[in-house]
């Protein structure tokens, strides 16, 4: 990420999740999905256009195509063809989800990525149960991208569907790039540049017809590359690479499709080419890209988490997978329950042994795991729950993004039962949140919360590589022989220890969701209560000492201000690669 | 399985596993409350066993058969109602050295934790359950439970229970649990042997045992208790000695066997129903986890994260 | 009740619940648990004591019986045995719950609720599976009573360890009763009056030796009934009321003990006998008595409740055992489920069909519930939830009082999920608010909770009888057919019809706990998420312009505000005997 | 019961249910899903029985069969994941007029719904709960499922499926449910005959259909599908003919042969594996109400109410 500090105010855009926004529970929520039209004005984030040099009108000045045969239509103004030096792209793809488009727009991801870039995805989940109208939109780069743009500067639409719901979110002078097979735009609006492509029928020609339309993402791929002369052998190695270990034929067709678009004259019809400048990174860390989910799954590992259990919802469900396909690798194994109450009680049961573990969900599958979250309070046992936020209450919105979870995480449980709650801020830092997730519940044998939410789940980021060599925390549990032990110290913060572990003085420890002495056997002395509920307040007492006041983003109005016990921790992208956390 | 030892230091030898070790706090069950005997015949197969003091798990949900662990001096956890068996299976997947021992009620078992004990049975985790079945809640002080016969008067039931209760064998046959017994708490040393064969047993092992709750449904047991004068018939298990007198003798392996024997009349038969060697889920993961391992040649865990990351580049 | 105005202050002390000590989760809870010391001085709230003409030192003036034989020790000092005058006394009977001290306190709450007089007891439940040390504490006064009292002025003492526990909650001058057949107390303290009684003995001397000491608890009622100059007669009704349709010699037998415990010559070694003053009422309406769960299930039926769910849970389980051995006296259900996910769903089910229903449980059910209720507040179906509360997190205290839940109550549901909660002050109020709950439900089609307490729930109280003829609302739900129907109007507030309503144009209603449109059909639609979570939370404000601004007790510190759209509402007790809802 | 009946002002003439009538939404499901046949067979029972359009009530938790209510036109409710049998209990005992009609998948009823699923089976409380089993999660796109056969690659078990799966057909004998069948979705006619039994039936009726996810488990219920040369095994029922063909057949009462049918291995048998006239909780509920209401002499709520006053007093 470039060197550029943190713009104020961006993060009140569409797709940036805010802590301040959670916190208004009750209150009509923020909708922040890019489509709803964001209020005019001073909320738009997308400052740099594609027309850095040119005056904002140069693009809309050019005329529209004459006719419906926009394809042919002569590039009468013909400019020159040297590619201008951009900073910033809004690129989106919308089409159907079966087409590909999340698989192309995560191919530009990536390249950008590999080009030390920074970029943002936005996607849209699509309502009916597969298929059906999506977007995938990429925002590129060369100094730090905060938000994934309310608008676009190029928009691809496949369908005339596509056309009519995102024409509204192309900036005025935004180039229009459509699949002149299945798209009539309307050329009397003047604000847009229009450049039409036959690309079922040039993707069928390319692929021959036994490939249907299959294959029209890669080639719209291959134009945008030429539009903004991407490096080519960069993009060409990361599709091999996705298809590697598949059959051959796969990436020759993938190559043929790509190699289509690539080679078709768009120069014709369109007069600018593109380029995005190169800032060299100081950091000198490769960047690696991925989604908030992917980040969450390996900033657990890193963290040291070999063991959890979950049941699927949406969008936690790519967390648990994730976790179900690696830890094996490690030697962990993740269990998928027959329900929430039993994968949490599951990761609970690997917390105890000496394995502190993780278990996750969206808000119906938390509001489930609320009695035994109170039982790991009680009890204190380290826990990472894992809260993917979606729109709510009941089933809600389950493929739409909101962030109306905060007060319950903060105060669901019955009872005086205080637990950490921290929020990621951006893909990398759901990395760095889970190690740090993971060194706080054990170093205060206390549940802890992460919040995420749909938009952060499924964007893709590219970030400054981890030192993985100094993250990696050793996962092993410390068996050794204890002379004595009182799991519940009132003068200590609880340090759990697990079973296989020998007390030499022949008095083993007793967890317990009932009230307790200090050696975890049951009291109803009100005296005692009092001792011991202020024991597990004070721990996070401690812990609020320890951590930094967070960094605000934006103008910061909330309703609620947050009370102790419940620490707060809204992280914060690092500017400078490093984990915030260190 | 990531390794669970560390490399301890020196510590004392061990010393004889006493009964008195184990003890811990006197219970606190009504005298004549039939969990008594469960605790001692446990403590007593522990003894037998001399496992290692430490290993020893004892955990539970909540009710007064839930107490148990606070009665018993060694590692343990008193859960929350009815999710005892996920707890239970947590620990018994992450640690294959430690004995996972599980106690709780009719209520907690079958009521509210009855699906966990389902998909516990049908996914054969190593672990032994006992369940001290009274027919009645006893520590929310005499509500109808799920085992509670028709006309048992409760509070929830004044003029008598109309629910059909849950047949505990049925329930654990068709749930797929590998081994499935029946015994009584009258009959100590019979519990003892199922104690032990269900510890014995690699899988879901599960023990019903009828448990008389003297304060809110004394008498119960009467018909299956031989000392107030009823009969405790005994499963007769076959020998394969190929006598005549084998062919009418019970095979636990023999699914359709064990479900026909859960349809006699209470007090019904006691022993083992039940009995088969399916794989656990705990070697089921132990095997992905070995040839996963395999393919990333045993990398340690750096280098694998490594590696992933460099493909995400 | 008398017509005695609020004293401020009073609502601060231990047994009485307070809705402004629960707004502090989160804090060191307070512990409203008479076995606390309270802190001295302000708090304390017996003001009236069983001296109320002679200075307050004249008690401990007297001496104390010389030696252990106190039983002979001839009462030196005698005064005159004429009855004093008392306007309030503090009642602690201290001994093993299996001695059914409950009974002789829930006599004495009985006949003082039936002699006009006010009353609230306190009880503690042995924390132990059945039997063990528990008191039970009868305050009654002639004016009102607000409190069950920290202090006591009269103290029985079963055995050595109720003597040694409770005596330090005597007042100075207090008298102590004690059984000289279990309890040697320390003569050497001069602060009280020692009585003593062979307790046991006399009562195996009096019932025969098969009764064993079965009997005290009445050989005891007998003996308080002489030194308070209780009205026998009205006083032996009630024993035998409560003993009808049992064996006519279980009569028999209490009789005997009685009236050997009245015969003692109890004038030989306490020179006072005391007599309540008659303050006649003024409502003229006969009182009743009963706990709090009592008052709130026989509320339900008042409210039209009819069907109801749960899954016994202590202190709750004795509303659902109510319910469901009196609700087929009405023509209704309440089912015993398998857990607490099944009790509300059930509740749902029956709200759904038209009744209203109730479902109910503690702390750790209630997180069970949590889900479902998120779904009442989406597919805005009427439910009441009663939370019994006890000392939390976790199992907690599961037979001690705390009110640790309203953060919960509040803010537990995912997502925006817009409930009620009510919360009740004193035993009267339960059954007043159970009537004002339902009735919110219906008219808002909403979820509302019920807060209430273990101290409230066991408590007993006398009330003045409501004019049910004028509160029974009838529960019938309305099928008459309609010619078109919205589920969801955006412009006007829900209204549940239950299924086999005829909808003449033929488009019927789904409820749905996904975002959904009029017709409660499902949308993606960000707009119309805005708008419906707008509609679900102004039903709550229309709600809060209609409620009447909370009295408050004492001072009122609060560390939280309560935000709309949550309405809180705190119940207070009617000073006049009307219900404060109509 | 109260009353369900108020004096309805005077309404139209019913006119004939048809399927237009109680035709709503297009469904959402992806074209080819086996779950577009259920709600054609579910269209064509109503349509014969004519059944009063607005008591007719479907309901449903959460997965692609639970969207269900929303393609038929009639009073409905979607419920949340796993809960909708006691939602559909709580209605069916309140409201004796009204049709319950419960749908759901494998998920919804079997893992996260499968205690709820015994305990109304034990109670029998009346509806019909269709089952669209598809082997997999459908709405979260293809994580194995408690049906899901070992080997088969989910998300969630990328190397295969390693848990034994739930046998739904022995759960739902031995929890006690009163008709238990088994259907095709490629078997309309079949399928048609199971929802009428069923729905004739008092008590707690279930029918688990194969039901075909062509996006995330296409081909799975291929051996058991006549139109892709599979075979489908219709159970033969006794006809109590006294003919010696009749002692091969099944009596669809005795609960033991219905559990050897449910030992059969992939694809088995289908048809009315087990059906009893077993009491339902809501005709015993009825009973307890009736013979209490006797006791009160029949008195009004406020006579009973104040009657219990008096008595506190
Ligand atoms: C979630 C939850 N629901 C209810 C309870 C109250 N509760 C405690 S024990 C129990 C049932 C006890 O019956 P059982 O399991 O048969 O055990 P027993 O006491 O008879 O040994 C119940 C309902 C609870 N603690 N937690
Ligand atoms: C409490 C809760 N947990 C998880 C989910 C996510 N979820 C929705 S449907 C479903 C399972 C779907 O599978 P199934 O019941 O077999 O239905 P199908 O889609 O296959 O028809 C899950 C896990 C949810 N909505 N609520
Ligand atoms: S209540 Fe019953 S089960 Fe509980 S300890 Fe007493 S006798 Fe045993
Ligand atoms: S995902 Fe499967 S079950 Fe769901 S609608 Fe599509 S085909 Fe049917
Ligand atoms: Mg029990
Ligand atoms: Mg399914």
């Amino acid at each position: 990420m470039s060197e550029t500090p943190v713009q104020p105010g961006n993060g009140d855009s569409g797709g940036a999740p805010t802590g301040a926004t959670t916190a208004t529970s009750g209150d009509v929520p923020q909708v922040p999905d890019a489509s709803l039209p964001s209020a005019e004005g001073a909320a738009r984030t997308t400052t740099a256009a594609l027309q850095p040099a040119s005056p904002p009108s140069a693009g809309a000045a050019r005329t529209a195509p004459a006719a419906s045969q926009s394809t042919s239509t002569p590039a009468s103004e013909r400019a020159d063809l040297r590619p201008e030096n951009i900073q910033d792209a809004v690129i989106r793809l919308a089409g159907n989800s079966q087409d590909g488009i999340q698989t192309a727009g995560a191919f530009l991801a990536r390249l950008a990525g590999r080009s030390d870039h920074d970029v943002m995805t936005y996607m849209t989940i699509p309502a009916t149960i597969s298929g059906g109208p999506s977007i995938f939109q990429v925002r590129i780069g060369s100094g730090e991208v905060l938000s994934a743009g309310d608008e676009a500067d190029f928009l691809v639409a496949f369908y005339q569907h596509s056309y009519q719901d995102h024409i509204d979110f192309l900036k005025e002078g935004g180039v229009l790039l459509y699949d002149s097979d299945n798209v009539e735009p309307n050329f009397d609006d003047k604000r847009f540049v229009y450049v039409g492509v036959p690309i079922t029928g040039l993707t069928i020609e390319a692929l021959g017809g036994t490939a249907k339309d299959k294959g029209k993402n890669i080639f719209v791929l291959g134009l945008i590359s030429k539009i903004f002369s991407l490096d080519v052998d960069k993009l060409k190695k990361i599709i091999s690479e996705k298809f590697a270990g598949k059959d051959q034929s796969i990436v020759n067709t993938a190559m043929m499709a790509f190699q289509a678009g690539y080679a078709y004259p768009v120069g014709k019809v369109l007069t600018h080419q593109y380029r995005f400048e190169h800032l060299p990174k100081t950091t000198g860390r490769a960047q690696i890209t991925m989604d908030g989910n992917q980040a969450l799954a390996y900033g657990l590992i890193a963290g040291g988490v070999r063991y959890g259990a979950g049941y699927p919802i949406t969008p936690w469900s790519s967390v648990m997978e994730a976790l179900r396909r690696e830890l094996p690798k490690y030697g962990g194994i993740f269990v998928q329950a027959e329900d929430e109450l039993a994968s949490v009680s599951l990761a609970l049961g690997f917390s105890y042994s000496g394995y502190l573990a993780v278990t996750g969900s969206a808000g119906p599958g938390i509001s489930l795991k609320t009695e035994a979250i109170g039982w790991a309070s009680m009890a204190e046992i380290p826990l990472i729950i894992c809260n993917i936020q979606r729109g709510g209450p009941s089933t809600g919105l389950p493929t739409n993004v909101e962030q109306s979870d905060l007060h319950q995480a903060i105060y669901g449980g019955h009872g005086d039962s205080p637990r950490v709650v921290l929020a990621a801020a951006s893909v990398e830092d759901c990395f760095y949140i889970a190690i740090e997730a993971a060194r706080i519940a054990r170093k205060y044998s206390t549940p802890v919360f992460i919040l995420s939410d749909t938009s952060l789940a499924t964007r893709i980021e590219a970030f400054d590589e981890p030192d993985l060599s100094k993250l990696m925390v050793d996962p092993k549990p410390d068996l050794s022989p204890r002379q004595t032990f009182k799991p519940y110290p009132v003068d200590a913060i609880t340090q759990h220890i697990p079973p296989g572990t020998r007390i030499l003085d022949g008095k083993y420890p007793l967890l317990s969701g009932l009230e307790h002495d200090e050696m975890g056997h049951p009291t109803g002395s009100p005296k005692l209560h009092m001792v011991m509920t202020a024991k597990r307040r004070n721990k996070l007492r401690k812990l609020a000492e320890e951590i930094p006041v967070p960094e605000i983003y934006g103008r910061y109005i909330c309703a609620t201000s947050i009370h102790c016990p419940t620490a707060w921790k809204k992280s914060s992208p690092s500017s400078n690669g490093s984990s915030p956390w260190r | 399985m990531p390794e669970t030892t560390t490399s301890a230091p020196p510590a004392p030898e061990r010393e004889k596993l006493t009964k008195k070790a184990i003890t811990a706090d006197h219970p606190t069950w009504c005298p004549g409350c039939g969990d008594f005997a469960v605790l001692a015949s446990f403590y007593k197969v522990l003894e037998k066993k001399q496992l290692d003091h430490e290993k020893i798990v004892t955990l539970a949900g909540i009710g007064c058969s839930s107490r148990f662990p606070y009665f018993v001096n060694g590692h343990g956890a008193h859960f929350i109602h009815g999710r005892a068996v996920p707890l239970a299976s947590g620990i018994s997947l992450a640690r294959p050295d430690l004995h996972v021992f599980l106690f709780g009620g009719d209520g907690d078992g079958f009521s509210i934790g009855g699906n966990h004990l389902n998909h516990g049975a049908r996914k054969n985790i190593n672990m032994t359950y006992f369940i001290m079945d009274n027919f009645v809640y006893g520590l929310t002080k005499k509500q109808t439970s799920p085992t509670s016969p028709i006309g048992f008067k409760s509070k929830t039931d004044p003029t008598g229970a109309i629910d059909q209760p849950v047949n505990p064998m049925k329930q654990l046959i068709s749930a797929g649990a590998t081994f499935i017994a029946r015994t009584h708490a009258t009959q100590v040393k019979h519990m003892m042997e199922m104690i032990e064969r269900a510890f014995d047993h690699q899988g879901f092992s599960v023990i019903e045992c009828l448990s008389e709750c003297v304060e809110f449904y004394p008498d119960v047991f009467d018909p299956a208790d031989p000392r107030k004068g009823g009969s405790f018939d005994v499963i007769q298990e076959k020998k394969w000695d190929n006598t005549p007198e084998d062919e009418l003798r019970h095979d636990v392996t023999d699914e359709l066997a064990a479900y026909k024997l859960a349809q006699l009349p209470f007090p019904g038969v006691f022993g083992v129903f039940y009995q088969n060697d399916r794989p656990t889920k705990n070697a089921l993961e132990k095997k992905w986890i070995e040839s996963t391992r395999e393919k990333t040649g045993n990398a340690s865990d750096l280098e694998i994260l490594q590696k992933t990351f460099d493909r995400m580049k």
